[in-house]
Order: structure tokens, then sequence, then C-alpha cells
């Protein structure tokens, strides 16, 4: 027994040095690297990122490749943790020698890797949403997502325009949430608006009940806003359908998926969220740029994964044609070509929205690529 | 001269300075120096932890708490405050030290899982707090950390530097220094083992009451090198963050606690080479494990439980003991 | 004012009562094989995902749950046979480590058959909450209560009426003797396992309705299933049920009153002091060290 | 003068049972002073009472004069007292003369600091420990095992190990439970001069023994138990016609 097991790990050994090494070699094809979160509790954000990565890696390849070269996608999964991503971040660029980086699906895992990268001059697209990824402007750093603090100044803006003033604050623990929780206090500020109650809760918590049941009895609360990400925000959604709380409720573009409405169910009825117009591509009046966009995506991939698409994924579509609208643009895969060639991104029509980057905008969106969507009768409505 | 050599104290300590002087040979890139210099740091972690697992037989698995403590004081003190690394690392380690002696003394007196639980506890209070605490630490996000410096010289991953006339770039001047910390930390645990002190921690695995009797001090010793193994931490965590140049809540998290002790258990309880086997072979494991895909948690796993089972005393242990049993056989053999 | 405070103790009391189920099944594997099981928290997830992907293919509900614990149950006994019986002399801390590996072995598995999303598990009886002076309580936490104190009753006339029962607590109290008066041992532990597993699958399928269900949502609830336990006494039914109650009024508690951010280091801290004062938890045996 | 051990109404309950109830007896300084009794007569549990393991739930024991209430079995140790174990307390993770190197810890001055570095200062201390932990095994009779790992030694070879070990704390009194059992004729022969090689030196010896040949031969004063009371007390010739024993041991 021993024997076959040492035999076994011996193989494996040489496997794996075989892998390690072996990268190393130069190649004919233009390599696109990416870390991302495909299992793990930020998995939602990963798997279908990876998934798009893959059927447009391959699509591209078979319509001849990008500057005659074929692409190769080197993956691997950071299970949502900013060490590993990290460290597969220096594989990629050490050890697998890739020209372009499109990953990092949290902003842990993007802002780990991110001295990294702008010590080895390599571009880089972010696929996370925190604002410090581009705030200030980090030369070799974009990213694709709008960052929360659009979010919220979309949010707390359809909420001024409705007359809410003061405001129920609930948010996750978690990466996503704490950032988004910091952006809203400081975006309200901004607005003259006010926080009056602050609540918190982990990614594992199974019943927020508590916490909605202190900013329910909290004076003066006009509307509550959750940020969140995960299935927490659905959880909060039916603790506050069975608190039977009538205020109106705002979600953040952390659940904009189809998901989210099947484990919210009849509870998400009502409430409102910023997001990309990937949810609702119907309901784009034909002048708008990203309806064809935005209708091909969605369509390719339900078509190839047999799922619904997410927003996440739609990140990683745009990072990807940026990285391939930049390498052609540049000629090569020359890494200061690329990136000069991503910073002068101009009127590019992706599904997240229309990106025009610049020295000082490396991500290239404004808050107005978000669109204020609501619940109605258990689907996405487009309100504005 | 060869028995001699095999009787020696610090025959491990040797083959372990062989090992990391000429691990540079099979390694071709930055990566792989980066990997490694993970692995040592990591190890000296491990080293420390086994003091209190291995030795003293108490369990802890809240012991990445001392670990992101070490490395947030640090990354805080440096970063915030523009502190030097060196007295940031040395006061970390101080005030780490202090932390594990407060919370030890009681939590001591616990045994079996209740002291794990106990360990648990304190483990993921300190994750909480580093968690919750945003304008110091960043919050979930993480927080950069400065490059290490020693009084004004920087130690980058990204410099480059020469030592004696040879061109080494931030990599390797790192992994040097990182493998030339890992043998100072065995060296000590060596020498704390082999002591005294060494002999009452192992008394109290032993048989704590025999210990007591010969006159022990049973808890004072608990206490003593529980606070030397969060010392290890600490300080391997101060480094762990410079290196990195980025932390995140995650160096305390429970998982990390786990993955720290299972280092331990798998490489060899009580057996110091075998604990850093045990940290190269669980570092290495998930790099070659990518290679797998989505069967990658299965394998990882199946691995884990199959290693436990048949080899339930630890990798070393069991190769040790494999390897002795098979020489004298062939020395019967041979008679 | 009461209001309030009703709606923090229903909250607590859910919770509480799933960790207390949770915690049960630890307890029973720990009295028979002095284990810990940290593949605890999967059982709940077999349960549960179990349930929802056999409803997904048109199975009734009744039908899917009775599958999804015998599932379990069978997952149970592989773990007893295939994990802890081999490693019979084992220290304490290579058996966690052992039933780690399982867990993210299970875990793995169940990511590859279910994939990685979050699925919704349907009340078993009306979706409109309850109300009471004010306070909201969903239906289901009537099931969550209800079925765990059955399943407690069950457990203690299984210990106190059964031979089987039986067994196991004297197989728990001297292996060596039970096994002198012809008690199989072997066949008592896998039986543990086996019950353990069903109890957790149980609690994981009555809890699914309430916090969703995921091939990971066994980790985190496995967990505070062991912090419960150990709060109650390793080995005390009374223990783990009171622990687990405990544990989640506490944890509601002070995200009501005090701070949602520290609910869970004030839960921990709870350990600590209980632990400082009661070295073996609220109910734990009290043992004379031989020597 | 003054006795070296004195107790007075000593009582230990376990839950309901008495295991040691209103026991008073006091032991002289140089004495062989030996506990005998059936099986349960609390033996054990006395030898725990007195080393501190265990509590009394009341009475008082008193070491030198001194009330060793609130004394932990380390603090008994450095008040010179020390013992073997029925059920052998061996580390069996360490060699057989780090056991009675451990045996001498309260005679080593050691800091910290010079042991992670591993000062001159520790190291003579650290070979004349070595010497006298050889002297003593020598003098226990295990002197071939010296670097053995224990849990490669024999059942008697471990005894007289653990013997060795109490010794090398050099305690005034030593405490010895059973020393004989699982001992085969030749070997019990062996301890009982060992015994008197020890009583010789000037340790005042207290014994729990089966073996009434051996507790006859060299106590020089005896206490028999049963059920956790004193039955009788006095030398071995008292001892031997004292009619209550006769009965407790014929009779059952």
């Amino acid at each position: 027994m021993l024997k076959t097991l040492l035999r076994c790990a011996g193989k494996f050994v040489a496997i794996a040095a075989a892998g390690l090494v072996m990268s190393a070699q130069a190649a004919e094809p233009i390599r696109i690297g990416s870390f991302l979160s495909v299992t793990g509790p930020a998995s939602f954000l990963g798997d279908p990122e990876l998934k798009t990565l893959q059927m447009y890696v391959d699509k591209i390849n078979k319509d001849g490749g990008v500057l005659g070269r074929p692409l190769e996608l080197v993956h691997y999964d950071d299970v949502g943790n900013a060490s590993s991503a990290r460290n597969f971040a220096s594989r990629l660029i050490r050890s697998d020698q890739v020209d372009i980086i499109v990953g990092g699906s949290t902003t842990g895992a993007t802002m780990a890797s991110v001295p990294l990268v702008e010590q080895a001059k390599i571009p880089f697209i972010s696929l996370a949403g925190a604002v410090v990824i581009t705030t200030p402007v980090k030369h070799w750093v974009f990213k694709t997502p709008q960052s929360d603090r659009m979010a919220a100044e979309r949010i707390l803006a359809d909420m001024k325009a409705r007359g809410f003033t003061r405001i129920g604050l609930i948010s996750g623990t978690g990466g996503f949430g704490s950032s988004g929780r910091t952006q809203t206090l400081e975006v309200a500020k901004n607005m003259g608006m006010e926080v009056v109650a602050d609540e918190t809760y982990s990614g594992s918590d199974t019943d927020m009940t508590a916490q909605l049941t202190n900013i329910r009895n909290t004076d003066g609360v006009q509307a509550i806003l959750n940020f969140g990400f995960g299935q927490g925000p659905a959880i909060v959604t039916r603790n506050y359908a069975q608190l039977g709380i009538k205020l109106p409720f705002y979600q953040s573009h952390g659940v904009a998926s189809d998901s989210f409405l099947k484990l919210a169910g009849k509870a998400a009825e009502g409430l409102r969220l910023p997001a990309s117009p990937l949810l609702v591509p119907d309901s784009l009046p034909d002048s708008d740029p990203q309806k064809a966009v935005v209708q091909n995506y969605k369509s390719e991939y339900e078509a190839r994964w047999n799922a619904k698409v997410s927003t996440f994924g739609g990140y990683a579509y745009d990072g990807l044609m940026l990285a391939v609208k930049a390498i052609e643009a540049a000629g090569t895969t020359d890494h200061e070509a690329v990136r000069k060639a991503l910073e002068n991104i101009h009127g590019y029509v992706g599904v997240t929205g229309e990106f025009t980057m610049g020295p000082d905008d490396h991500n290239g969106l404004d808050a107005d690529s978000f669109r204020i969507l609501e619940v109605q009768n258990g689907d996405w409505k487009l309100i504005n | 001269m060869l028995n001699r050599f095999m009787q020696s104290r610090l025959r491990g300590l040797m083959v372990l300075a062989v090992i990391l002087f000429s691990l540079p040979v099979f390694l071709s890139n930055p990566f792989h120096y980066e990997l490694a210099t993970q692995m040592a740091i990591i190890a000296g972690t491990v080293v420390g932890l086994n003091l209190l697992v291995g030795f003293a037989g108490q369990i802890s698995l809240g012991h990445a708490g001392f670990f992101g403590l070490g490395a947030y004081f640090t990354g805080i003190m440096t970063g915030h405050y523009g502190w030097s690394a060196i007295p940031a690392l040395v006061v970390g380690a101080i005030l780490v030290g202090l932390i594990a002696w407060i919370v030890g003394r009681p939590i001591l007196r616990l045994k079996g899982h209740y002291l794990s639980m106990a360990t648990l506890a304190v483990g993921f209070i300190i994750a909480i707090i580093i968690n919750n605490e945003r304008q110091l630490t960043g919050g979930p996000d993480g927080m950069p950390v400065p490059v290490f410096d020693v009084f004004g010289w920087e130690l980058s991953p990204f410099g480059t530097y020469s030592l004696f006339g040879i061109e080494l770039n931030g990599s390797e001047a790192w992994y040097l220094f990182a493998a030339a910390v890992l043998l100072v930390a065995v060296w000590l645990a060596q020498n704390l083992i082999d002591s005294p002190i060494g002999r009452a921690l192992r008394s109290v695995h032993g048989s704590e009451v025999a210990a007591r009797v010969v006159g022990v001090n049973t808890a004072r010793y608990k206490s003593l090198v529980f606070v030397i193994s969060a010392v290890y931490a600490s300080v391997m965590g101060g480094l762990y963050a410079h290196f990195q140049g980025f932390i995140t809540p995650a160096v305390a998290s429970f998982d990390f606690s786990i993955v720290l002790i299972t280092m331990v258990v798998l490489g060899g309880m009580g057996s110091t080479m075998g604990v850093i086997l045990g940290a190269v072979v669980l570092k290495l494991l998930p790099q070659i494990l990518t290679h797998f895909q989505e069967m990658e948690a299965v394998m990882f796993g199946l691995i884990l439980m199959l290693t436990m089972i048949f080899m339930p005393k630890g990798l070393l242990p069991t190769l040790q003991m494999a390897v002795s049993k098979r020489l004298k056989r062939r020395a019967g053999g041979q008679q | 004012m009461l209001s309030e405070f009703l709606q923090y103790l229903f909250t607590g009391i859910t919770i509480g009562a799933t960790y207390a189920l949770i915690a049960l099944g630890f307890t029973l594997i720990y009295n028979a094989s002095h284990v810990i099981n940290f593949a605890q928290g999967e059982f709940l997830m077999i349960g549960g995902m179990t349930t929802v992907s056999l409803t997904g293919m048109g199975v009734p509900m009744p039908l899917a749950i009775v599958l999804a614990v015998l599932l379990a149950g069978v997952f149970g006994i592989l773990l007893q046979r295939f994990a802890i019986a081999p490693a019979k002399q084992a220290d304490v801390v290579t058996l966690i480590i052992i039933t780690i590996g399982a867990s993210i072995f299970i875990r793995g598995l169940a990511q590859l058959v279910w994939g990685k999303e979050y699925h919704v598990m349907p009340n078993f009886s009306r979706d409109e909450p309850i109300r009471i002076f004010g306070a909201v309580l969903n239906s289901q936490s009537l099931w969550v209560l209800g079925v765990g104190a059955v399943l407690v009753v069950a457990l203690v006339l299984f210990f106190t009426r059964t031979l089987i029962g039986k067994a196991i607590l004297a197989t728990s109290m001297n292996k060596q003797a039970a096994r002198l008066v012809g008690i199989r041992t072997q066949l008592v532990l896998m039986l543990a396992f086996m019950v353990s597993a069903l109890l957790g699958s149980i609690a994981g399928v009555v809890v699914a309705p309430i916090t969703f269900t995921s091939y990971d949502i066994g980790i985190m609830l496995g967990l505070k299933g062991f912090v419960a336990a150990a709060i109650g006494g390793l080995g005390s039914g009374v223990g783990a049920v009171v622990g687990g109650l405990l544990l989640g009024v506490v944890e509601a508690m002070t995200a009501g009153y005090v701070s949602s951010d520290y609910k869970d280091a004030v839960a921990f801290s709870m350990i600590l002091v209980v632990l400082f004062f009661m070295p073996r938890g609220l109910f734990g045996a009290k043992v004379v060290e031989r020597v | 003068m003054n006795a070296l051990i004195e107790v007075r109404g000593l009582d230990k309950a376990f839950g309901g049972v008495h295991a040691v109830e209103g026991v008073s007896f006091s032991v002289q300084a140089g004495q062989v002073y030996s506990v005998i009794g059936p099986n349960g007569a609390g033996k054990t549990t006395l030898f725990n009472l007195i080393s501190g393991l265990y509590t009394p739930t009341s009475g008082e024991i008193r070491l030198n004069g001194e009330s060793t209430a609130r004394l932990e079995p380390n603090q008994l140790a450095e008040r010179g007292l020390c013992r073997t174990f029925q059920q052998m307390q061996i580390c069996m993770n360490m060699t057989a003369i780090e056991n009675v190197m451990l045996g001498r810890h309260l005679k080593l001055k050691s800091n910290l600091f010079s042991t992670l570095f591993r000062l001159p200062s520790l190291l003579r201390d650290e070979q004349a420990c070595r010497q006298r932990a050889k002297e003593l095994m020598e003098f226990v009779g295990c002197g071939e095992y010296l670097d053995t790992d224990a849990s490669a030694m024999s059942y008697g070879a471990l005894k007289r190990l653990e013997i060795a070990r109490a010794l090398a704390a050099e305690p005034t009194l030593i405490l010895l439970d059973e020393p004989a059992a699982g001992l085969n004729a030749t070997e019990t022969a062996a301890l009982e001069v060992l015994i008197r090689k020890i009583a010789v030196q000037g340790t005042t010896v207290m014994l729990v023994e089966h073996d009434m040949k051996l507790v006859m031969g060299i106590s020089d004063h005896l206490l028999v138990l049963n059920y956790g009371r004193v039955l009788a007390d006095g030398t071995p010739a008292e001892i031997r016609q004292n009619p209550d024993v006769i009965a407790a041991y014929l009779g059952g």
C-alpha cells in the first residue's frame, strides 16, 4: 500500500515539475492570463467569468485569432483567496509569461496582485468593482466593472429623485459589501443625504432579521439599501418581506443576476438596483448602441452554457474584448504598446457600458452606464 | 565518520541547509523563487507551531490569528506610521507574545477538543477584529505593505542586489534571506527542544502527571511554548507581509489556521524536518492540482485523507521508519 | 420595545435550533468514538442539496427528503468505514485532519455534481410569516423547532430504550468491556456515524428553506455546530441543545442591541468565558483523571 | 521529633463514594513506610492525595509541618516529594535517559536565553545532568538502555526507569506505588535490594505494595487500609498478629 502510494506521489511530483517548468517555452500564440475565483465564496463571480473567457477565446480563434495569432487562455482558480491570487498572478507573469492579464474577480485578489503587476510592467484588466483599483490611477491596471462608488452614486441619485434623503444601510462584511458601505457613506455626505442606520452581516449568516429590525425601528428612515453579494442579499430580501417592512428597498449591482430573483422569489418584488443592461436587453431602445452587443452576448452565452447570463460574465467579456482591441490597435503584444492602446480606447461599446479610457481614467465608464432596474412581476423592469 | 554525522544533533539542520542552498539549481524563474520564499516563511511558522503541537502536545486551531497579528502590526506600523521594518517586527513580536501570554494562561488549562475550541475562538476573534477595523487594516479588501527595509537598506522582490560579487534579482535575494531566517528558526527550535526546557515541554505531551510530580510547572511551560510559537508566527507573518507587499484578513483566517495545523500533522508532529516537509507539500499541492481544474478540491481532500489514514504519524516519520526498516533488513541479510 | 426583543429572540431561537441540531450530530459521534467530525456540516449539505435536486427532477418532496436522508446515512457509514476505522490508533489531531480531508472531498464531489449555485427550497407549509406581539416568525422556524424537539426526544428514547442505543453508549464508555460482553463495536461505531449523518441531513433539509442551500453551506454551519457542542459540553445531548440555542440567541441579541459587526466575535468570546469557568462546557461530564 | 508527613482526618469522596475516609497517620523521616490493603482499599487515592494530584474533600496533610492544601504537585516536588505510579507514567516520546534527566528538572537552572543560544553554561549543566542520570540508571539497573527510546523498553525496565527518574529529583520522600507489580521473582528480589539502597541513602520511602513478602521484609512501619479506612497501623510483626487484618485478608 505504502509503496503504491509513494509511487503515485513520485509520478505526481514529476507531473508537477513538468508543469512548472514547461510553461516557460516561448510560444506562437498570444497568451492571455487569468486568475479568477472559480470556486469558493465568490464563485458566482468567477464561474461565469471563466466560462465567458473560455467561450470567446475559442470563438476568436475560430475566426482567425488576433494579429493572425491564436489566443491561448492560461487560467487559475484563486478560490477567493487574495494570497493565492497574488501567487497565480506571479505564476502567470513569471512562469507562463503571459502577454496580458484579464482577471481578478474580487477587489482583494486584484489589489493583492497590483504591486506585482506594476513591477512586472504588464497590462492588467481587472474584473473587480472597488473604486480603489483605478483611483488613483495605476499605470498598468485597468478595470471593466463600474466602480462601487458609481453604484452608490446611481442609487443615491435615484433615491434623491424620489425624495428620500434618510437612508438605512445594511451591508455584508466581505470585501464587496464593506467597500460599498464606505463609498455609500461618503457619497451620501457629498449629496447631502444622511445614513441614519448602519448594520452589517457576515457572508455566512443565515438570518438578518435582527439587523433589519434595528433599521426599521430607527426614526426617520425613508429607504433602505443593501450592499452585498452572494446569497446574503437574498436572505436580507426575504427577511425584509417577512418583517413586512414597507419602505422602498434598494440592492446593489452585486445581485444583478437572474439567480438572485430565483433565490429571493416574491420577496424581491418592487426593489430597485443599478445594473448592466444585460439583464433587460430587449427593453433597451433600438437606438441604444449597447443593445446589439448585449443581445449577442446573452444569446451566445446561454446557448453555449445552458445557463443564465450574469452581469459578472459581462465584465469578463468586456475585459477580453478590450484586451483584443488594444492588441490589435498596437499591432503587437509589446506591453507598453498594449497599455498605451488600452489607454486610448475610445467609445468601445461593451456589455457593461461604453468605455472611453484615458491617462487619468482606467475604468472608462460613467455612472450612467448603470441602468436602474426594478423587480416587477418576478422580472427586471428598466426604469431609466 | 558517517555514524558520527548521523548521530549529530544538528544533522537535520545541516541537511536542511544543503537543500536550501542547492535548491536554486532547480529554480528557473522568479515565480519559483517566490514560491520557495513563501514556503520558507510558512515553514518557519510551522516549526514554531510544532513546538506547541508536536512537542508539548497542545492543539491550536487558531494559530493564523498570531500570524495575521504579526503581519498586520508590521503592515500598519511601517505603512501608516513610517516605522522601519525591523523595529516593527520586534515590537510586533513582543506584543503578540504578550497577547498570547494573556490568553494562553486561562485557555491552556483546557484539554483536547476544548482547547482546540478555545484556540479556534481566539483565532476567529482576531480575524474578525482585523476584518472590521477598516481604518487601520483596510478591511476585507486588505492593505498594501511597504518594502522590507533594514534601517534604510531595502530588500524588494523587484530590486537587484549583489552578494559576494554575484548579481541577484530581488526574488533570489528574498529567497536567500528567507532561507537564512528559516535556518535560524530551526536552529533556535532545536536548541529549545534539546534542553531542560525542551524536555519539560515534551514531558507535558508524554505524561503531564509525570512532569508535575518531578516538579515541572506544567502550566508555566505550556504558556511559555504557546508564547514562543505565537512569536514565531508573528515574526514570520511580518516577513510574509513585507514579502507579499499586500495582505488581506485571509492571513488570519480559520482556513489558514487549518492549513498550518495540517502542515504539522501531515509532515509529522514532533519532527522539525517533517513539518517543514509538510509545509512544502501543502504549499506545492494546490499549484500542482490546478491542472485538475474542477477536480482540484476532490483530489486535495482525497490526498489529505489517504495520507493521514495510511501515515498517521506523518510523512517524514513514516518514511524514516520505512527506510530504517529496510536498512535493518539489508544489514540482517548480510550477516 | 417588547416586539423588538421578541424579534431578536425568535431570530436567535431559529438560528439556535439549527446549531443545536448540528451540535447533536457532533455529540453523537463524539459519544461513540471521541472523534470530532469536522465533516458533520457536509451531512447537512447533502441533505439539503439532494432534496433540492431530486425535487427539481420531479420527485415529490417527502420522497425526496427520505432519499436525501438515506443518502446522507450511506455517506456516514462510508466515512466511518473508510476514513475513521482504518485510522483507529491515530492521534486526536490526526483524526481531525482526516475528517477535514473528508469534508473537502465531499464538498468537492458535491460541487462537481450540483455546481456552485445557491438553491431555494420552498417552505414546508405556508409562506406567510406568523405575527406575535408585533414580532414575526417564519413558519419554517416552527418546523425547525418542532423537528428539533422530535429528534431530541427520539434520541433520548433511542439511547435509553433500544438495544442499539445502549450498545453505542456502552461502546463509548468502555470499548474493551463492550467488546467483551459481545457488542460488535465496529458495527456500533458505524451505526453512530450513520445516525449522526441522518440527524445532520434532516437538519439540512429543515433549515434549507431559511438558509438556502449550496455545496458549501456546511462549512460555517458545521463550525457553529461544533461551537455549540463545545459550549454545551461535548457528549451531552442537553448540552448540545442548550449550547445551540444559547449561541443563536447571543448572536441575534448582539446583532440587535450591540453591533452587527462584532456579533460573531461576541459569540466566540462567550465560548472563552464559558470554558474559563467550566472547562468542560455547561453540561460536560466531570472526569477524574486516573493515574 | 516532628513527623515528615502528618495526615489528619483525610477524606476524599468521588460523587457519594468515599475512597478515603478519616485516615490519619504520620511518617517519620528515614522510615520505609508501607501502605497495604485489598484492592479498592484507597491506597492509590491516598498517594494521589499526598502527592497533590487530588485535593482532599476534607482533612489535612502536612509535609515537614507545612500544610499542602494549596500546593500543586510540582510545588510538592520542590519540597522534596516525588513518586512513581502504579500505571507507569513514562514519557514515551523521549529516550530512557531523557526521562531520568527530566527528573532533575528542579536541579537545573535554565533560562530561555541560554537555552535558545545554547550557551556554554547550559551545555555544562546538561553534561553534568546526563552524567548523574547515567549513574542513577546504573544504580537502578537499567544502565544498558541509556539512549533507547522509552517506548522500546520492557515493562520491568520501565518500572526501574521510573524509580530512577524519581530519585533524580533527590527527594527526601519517595512514594512508590506498587513497584513490584508485574515483576518476576528475580526482578522483585532486585527491587528489594534497590529499595534498601534508597533507604540507606537516607531517603524516606512510602510504599504501596501487594507483595507481602517484599513488604514485610523491608518495611519499618505498616498502614493497613480497608474500604478507605485505617484498619491497622504498626510494625510488620504487630500487623502480622492483628486479628482484624487477618480477617480482612482471609475473610475478604
